[in-house]
């Protein structure tokens, strides 16, 4: 018989360097967000974009059925890469996805400041890295559901619905511009709002930091443009940037006239910014001079 | 039951000289937090001079003093402080002072400014604030970090900026929810030496505490709380003296237990004797401490024994309230 | 001790402006206060930029009046006030609860209601200040050559008491949702920029369940020209009903905050 | 050897936070003691790696603590002294949350939470949310975690701070318990001497950044004098007059307990003999072994 060691046990396993040691902090941040009230409804709101950009996909291939509602004007439903270009940066999504910034990503860090917890993560084998990558993954999952799901979605359904591969031959490319603007976006936006979440550790102040720096580069960069006559000054709006990346990757002709490598180049900077602030704020603990 | 005849008994004691009136008075003072039991049916007074209010962690002492300080309103029941109630009787404040348990400031501020901001809200001149600010905070032997912010403050600093808040304007009652937690042993004394020297001209201090021997130590009128409920209250004498009647272990280490074991079974107030053989000690039961511990002294001398230890290992909070719930 | 009605006013206003120097002190330096600062002069900066470009021909010449009209007051208007009240008005209660702070506040002679009037005429007062300044240094550089143009400054004039009065309105309005709601933020953004700016534009008496909608009527209507981007369709009430209405909305949410709060418990967790 | 350091300076800004440290700590549960403020948790935020000194070095576990932090965190548990915890959370969750962030597998470490949980005493309400917990609740949590990943060297920063005395009992008991398992060391830092006293071996004393004391606690303990702790019911006053007529001092502190300095050579079967003279009882009798708190006293000036 043997009988049971009263007392503290051991725990007889092996602690090994898992290939993705942030895993866990991503689980458990999109599992913390879900939990949050009226969250899931407000995401569910998020979506109706990509189920009316599908229902259009469906009418596309049943346009004779519905040619009596459309009373001629049918360009709109042609489903080709301008119809994805017109999804992926509209406005109404755009604001979405900042409020879901505000939702979700507001407390990422923020919360962790406010109670200690940073500590208990940095007591544990894991780099500054992970734990930023952890977190931004988050982020990543509901901005892909967003733009990368709704994308793959409409290329599936539209050869489904058509019943050939034909929408796929024509714009082979498409699934690639589909993937590089939606990592894109959600690249730029985790970079942003874990620096904005860095910023505090009040969530109400954050939130607003996260909401209202965003609308305030569109609106100065609105009011610098009427003044100048100049389109270079949309590269202050972070909105007109990212349309503008978006239009190129979809080879549509950018809404602006201006190079869009600008562009690029002004929301890289603002990542490497982001990228090098964070790395100076996470760390084990707050040092109180 | 044994609780209530306590508090019967005290009732009988105290009416004779009733004519101290009450400071503090509170009704059938129930509290819940949605379906969680905070407070219940609590009816009791509180006179002048330092009372302790002892129970352990989540026993009810903060909702106690919530209460009574009107943060939180009863849900059954009514508190009275003089004779006016507390919830939304703001007035009442000019002379209640009070020291929240939670570590929390407007941490921007320095002490001073912590000081010197609050003492504005009871409508003095700025030269009366400067001067009860700098005589609270040389109280509470601050006047050096006066002018550091609260954030740079350590936790005894933060502990002792917290008393110094609440007896800042010289309030006629004093209120202090756990005051010591969190303190080194000089830190705790300071705190107990003002205290209790600050109870003078007949101030009502209230202490909360789960530390017997803090309590103790300010004070001899306590308030046991468990479980929501007011267990007893009184002299801690009384409530020790009324424990002495009630079987106790004693652990006695010294050089021949068995001996000394022997000696002991003659006796009827002696129940049990046990050793522990890790310790190498005696472990005897007694229903009657009075007699045993005056049997003790003589037996050690007359068997020449060599004694290294007597302690009672049940003599803490924990078992005052394991006896009076009755377990 | 028993106080006259007047006596008991007297005691409310002497114990709202003690509250009011409390929090005007400790948050006219607080960081936050600093970096809001920051953003809420911006509009200077670009003021600044605006001048430099036109003094050495870098731009086209556009009459500094119109500029100040039609972007600054947009900005500030229909942008910043809202971000700030926003902010500002939903810390009136929130922060003490978040910071635990709110027993040092409610343990204090002081009436709740005294509180909560001293707290929010203490941020009006700081934001205002920020908007304002921000308004005059704008308008001043902008109009650095018309500067003896008396009627620029009844413009000026109106249009910072517009802001100032929009303030208010809101703040009130954020302050009365924060002492309801725990998420004040989120309800705060969609009815900035999602009621405000969606039901002004409806037509008939529907627009006039905003606030932006009386300051707006307050403001003189702008031409249809290249900046309807920022104000169209508007059926402007009159002046008198608008500046009714706006303090009107004002006084009631303030009497409302104040009414909860006193009635309200708060249970600070920890 | 677990932790050696060499010549460690640490300051926050102009505040000189560790002042030239050298430690080696020998097999067996250890004390950090130092009052508020000695430098306590710094020295232990160095050793995991949180802040890296200013100059000096030194080992955790043979591991270097500048060079191999996420070793070192491997295998090292930390107990933080501040009020931390995840919101949103039950502590079922966050306790293998832990686990798994330190490289344990989701089942398995999920598994070990139950299994910690009970063992700090918390299986009644593991399903509970963190916010709900109590000051107790919170600390047995935060011990919980730190002995999740079953480390084999666990820091402890003021493990019994905001404890009522059955709970400071019951974790002092969990940490003895920790510690009597051969293969498995504890460094616990507080500022309460019976803590230290009770659970530890080998004692480190702080005070300002420096040294101030170092050794086993039995070779710090050596009898300089013979001082007795005693609690008396009955005519103290008569009691402690006899006791000063044979020469020796007496002492009251803040919890009444009596303390007793007798003069060298004296047997201590004295003071029995008086009390049964005196007719008084003696409740608690402790030979304190010029205890610590006296070398404590000592070192760090408390009056």
């Amino acid at each position: 018989m043997t009988i049971k060691e009263r007392g503290y046990t051991h725990w007889d396993g092996e602690l090994r360097d898992g290939r993705f040691p942030w895993w866990p902090i991503t689980r458990m941040g999109i599992k913390l967000t879900f939990k949050r009230r009226f969250f899931k409804l407000f995401f569910g709101l998020t979506l109706m974009p990509a189920l009316v950009w599908l229902v259009g996909i469906y009418i596309s291939e049943r346009l004779e059925d519905f040619k009596f509602m459309m009373e001629g004007e049918t360009d709109f439903l042609n489903v080709n890469p301008l119809y994805f270009k017109t999804y992926f940066t509209n406005e109404f999504l755009l604001f979405m996805v900042v409020m879901i910034m505000v939702f979700s990503g507001a407390g990422l860090i923020s919360d962790d400041l406010r109670h200690n917890a940073l500590q208990l993560y940095f007591a544990r084998p894991l780099k500054k890295r992970d734990y930023l990558t952890g977190k931004a993954a988050v982020i990543f999952f509901f901005l892909l559901i967003l733009t990368l799901v709704p994308g793959v979605v409409f290329i599936l359904f539209k050869m489904i619905f058509a019943g050939n591969f034909q929408f796929f031959v024509s714009y082979p490319w498409l699934i690639l511009s589909v993937v590089a603007y939606s990592l894109l976006l959600t690249t730029f936006f985790a970079f942003y709002t874990l620096l904005m979440s860095s910023v505090g550790k009040n969530r109400r102040y954050v939130s607003i930091l996260i909401f209202g720096v965003y609308f305030f580069s569109d609106i100065f960069s609105a009011i610098f443009r009427e003044i100048f006559r100049s389109q270079y000054f949309f590269l202050l709006s972070i909105k007109t940037n990212l349309q503008q990346i978006g239009a190129v990757l979809f080879r549509q002709r950018t809404p602006f006239n201006i190079p869009w490598f600008y562009s690029l180049l002004v929301i890289v900077a603002i990542c490497l910014f982001a990228a090098y602030l964070l790395k100076r704020k996470v760390r084990g603990v707050e040092i109180i001079k | 039951m044994l609780i209530r005849c306590l508090l019967v008994e005290k009732e009988g004691q105290g009416s004779g000289d009733h004519q101290v009136t009450a400071v503090i008075q509170t009704q059938n003072l129930s509290k819940w937090y949605g379906n969680v039991l905070g407070l219940n049916d609590v009816t009791l007074e509180i006179e002048a001079g330092i009372t302790g209010i002892l129970g352990p962690n989540g026993a009810g002492k903060s909702t106690f003093l919530k209460l009574i300080t009107g943060q939180i309103k009863s849900n059954i029941g009514s508190v009275t402080i003089d004779g006016q109630r507390v919830w939304n009787n703001f007035s009442l404040f000019s002379k209640i002072g009070f020291c929240p348990e939670q570590d929390s400031f407007f941490e921007e501020m320095t002490g001073w400014q912590f000081l010197t901001s609050l003492l504005r809200l009871y409508h003095f001149s700025t030269a009366e604030i400067e001067e009860k600010a700098d005589k609270a905070l040389e109280i509470v032997e601050l006047t050096e970090d006066k002018h550091r912010a609260v954030r740079s403050y350590s936790r005894g600093m933060r502990q002792r900026l917290k008393v110094a808040q609440s007896i800042a304007h010289d309030p006629a009652i004093i209120i202090l929810d756990e005051p010591l937690n969190g303190l080194d042993p000089l830190g705790r004394r300071k705190i107990i030496r003002l205290i209790k020297e600050y109870k003078g001209e007949g101030r009502t201090i209230v202490v909360s505490s789960h530390v017997l021997p803090e309590i103790e130590a300010m004070t001899n009128q306590i308030i046991l709380i468990h479980q929501g409920k007011i267990f007893a209250q009184g002299d801690i004498h009384y409530i020790r003296d009324l424990i002495e009647t009630h079987p106790h272990i004693i652990s006695i280490k010294c050089s021949d237990p068995r001996q000394l074991a022997q000696k002991f079974i003659q006796h009827d107030f002696v129940l049990k004797v046990n050793f522990d053989q890790k310790k190498g000690s005696l472990l005897v039961e007694t229903n009657n401490r009075d007699k045993f511990f005056g049997l003790l002294p003589v037996l050690f001398v007359e068997n020449r024994i060599e004694v290294e230890e007597i302690t009672s290992p049940d003599d803490n909070l924990q078992a005052v309230f394991d006896y009076l719930i009755g377990k | 001790m028993n106080p006259t009605d007047t006596g008991k006013f007297a005691f409310f206003i002497k114990s709202t402006k003690d509250v009011f120097s409390f929090f005007f002190t400790l948050t006219k330096k607080s960081r936050r206060t600093k970096i809001f600062f920051i953003l809420s002069f911006l509009p200077v900066f670009m003021a600044f930029v605006v001048k430099f470009s036109q003094i050495f021909q870098l731009s086209r010449d556009i009459e500094g009046i119109y500029i100040f009209n039609n972007m600054v007051i947009a900005f500030y208007l229909q942008f910043l006030i809202l971000i700030l009240a926003l902010f500002y008005g939903s810390s009136v209660t929130s922060e003490e609860l978040e910071g635990k702070t709110l027993t040092y506040l409610t343990t204090r002679p002081v009436s709740k209601s005294s509180i909560i009037v001293g707290k929010y005429l203490a941020y009006s007062v700081i934001i205002v200040f920020m908007v304002t300044l921000g308004v005059l240094f704008s308008f001043l550089i902008l109009n650095l050559s018309e500067l003896r143009d008396l009627s620029l400054y009844r413009a000026l004039f109106r249009d910072v008491a517009v802001l100032a009065l929009g303030l208010m309105c809101y703040t009130a309005f954020f302050m009365f949702i924060g002492t309801i709601l725990k998420k004040s933020i989120m309800f705060g953004l969609i009815f900035s920029f999602g009621w405000e700016n969606v039901i002004q534009y409806f037509p008939g008496s529907t627009q006039k369940f905003t606030i932006v909608h009386y300051l707006k009527s307050l403001l003189p209507s702008v031409s249809r020209g290249r900046f309807s981007f920022l104000l169209f369709r508007l059926e402007p009430s009159s002046t008198a009903t608008s500046i009714f209405m706006l303090f009107l909305i004002a006084a009631v949410f303030v009497v409302l905050a104040c009414v909860l709060f006193t009635h309200k418990e708060y249970i600070l967790k920890d | 050897m677990s932790v050696e350091i060499k010549d460690i300076h640490f300051s926050y800004g102009k505040i000189k936070a560790l002042n030239g440290i050298d430690i080696r700590l020998p097999q067996g549960a250890i004390g950090l003691l130092g009052p508020n403020g000695a430098g306590k948790s710094t020295l232990l935020r160095i050793l995991l790696g949180f802040l890296v000194p200013d100059s000096g070095e030194g080992s955790v576990l043979g591991y270097d603590i500048r060079n191999q932090q996420s070793v070192i965190r491997r295998y090292v548990g930390y107990m933080p002294e501040d009020d931390c915890f995840i919101p949103g959370m039950d502590a079922v969750s966050f306790t293998s949350y832990m686990g798994e962030l330190s490289g344990m597998p989701r089942q398995e470490a999920m598994k070990r939470a139950h299994e910690v949980l009970f063992y700090v005493g918390l299986e009644e309400s593991r399903y509970r949310f963190l916010e709900e917990y109590s000051a107790g609740m919170r600390q047995r949590l935060k011990l919980a975690q730190s002995i999740v990943h079953d480390p084999k060297l666990i820091f402890l920063d003021e493990p019994t701070s905001g404890l009522d005395p059955q709970g400071r009992k019951e974790i002092l008991e969990l940490i003895m318990d920790i510690s009597s398992k051969k293969d498995i060391q504890v460094l616990i830092s507080s500022h309460i001497l019976p803590d230290i006293e009770q659970t530890c071996s080998y004692v480190v004393i702080l005070n300002k950044g420096e040294l101030a004391a170092e050794g086993r606690i039995s070779e710090l303990k050596q009898v300089q004098y013979s001082l007795y702790e005693l609690k008396i019911k009955g005519e103290e006053q008569a009691f402690m007059d006899r006791l000063k007529s044979i020469d020796s001092q007496l002492e009251q502190t803040e919890d009444k307990i009596w303390k007793v300095y007798l003069p060298p050579g004296t047997d201590p079967q004295e003071l029995f003999k008086i009390a049964v003279e005196e007719k008084v009882q003696v409740r608690h009798f402790v030979k304190s072994q010029t205890s610590l708190e006296d070398l404590f006293a000592k070192v760090v000036g408390v009056d």
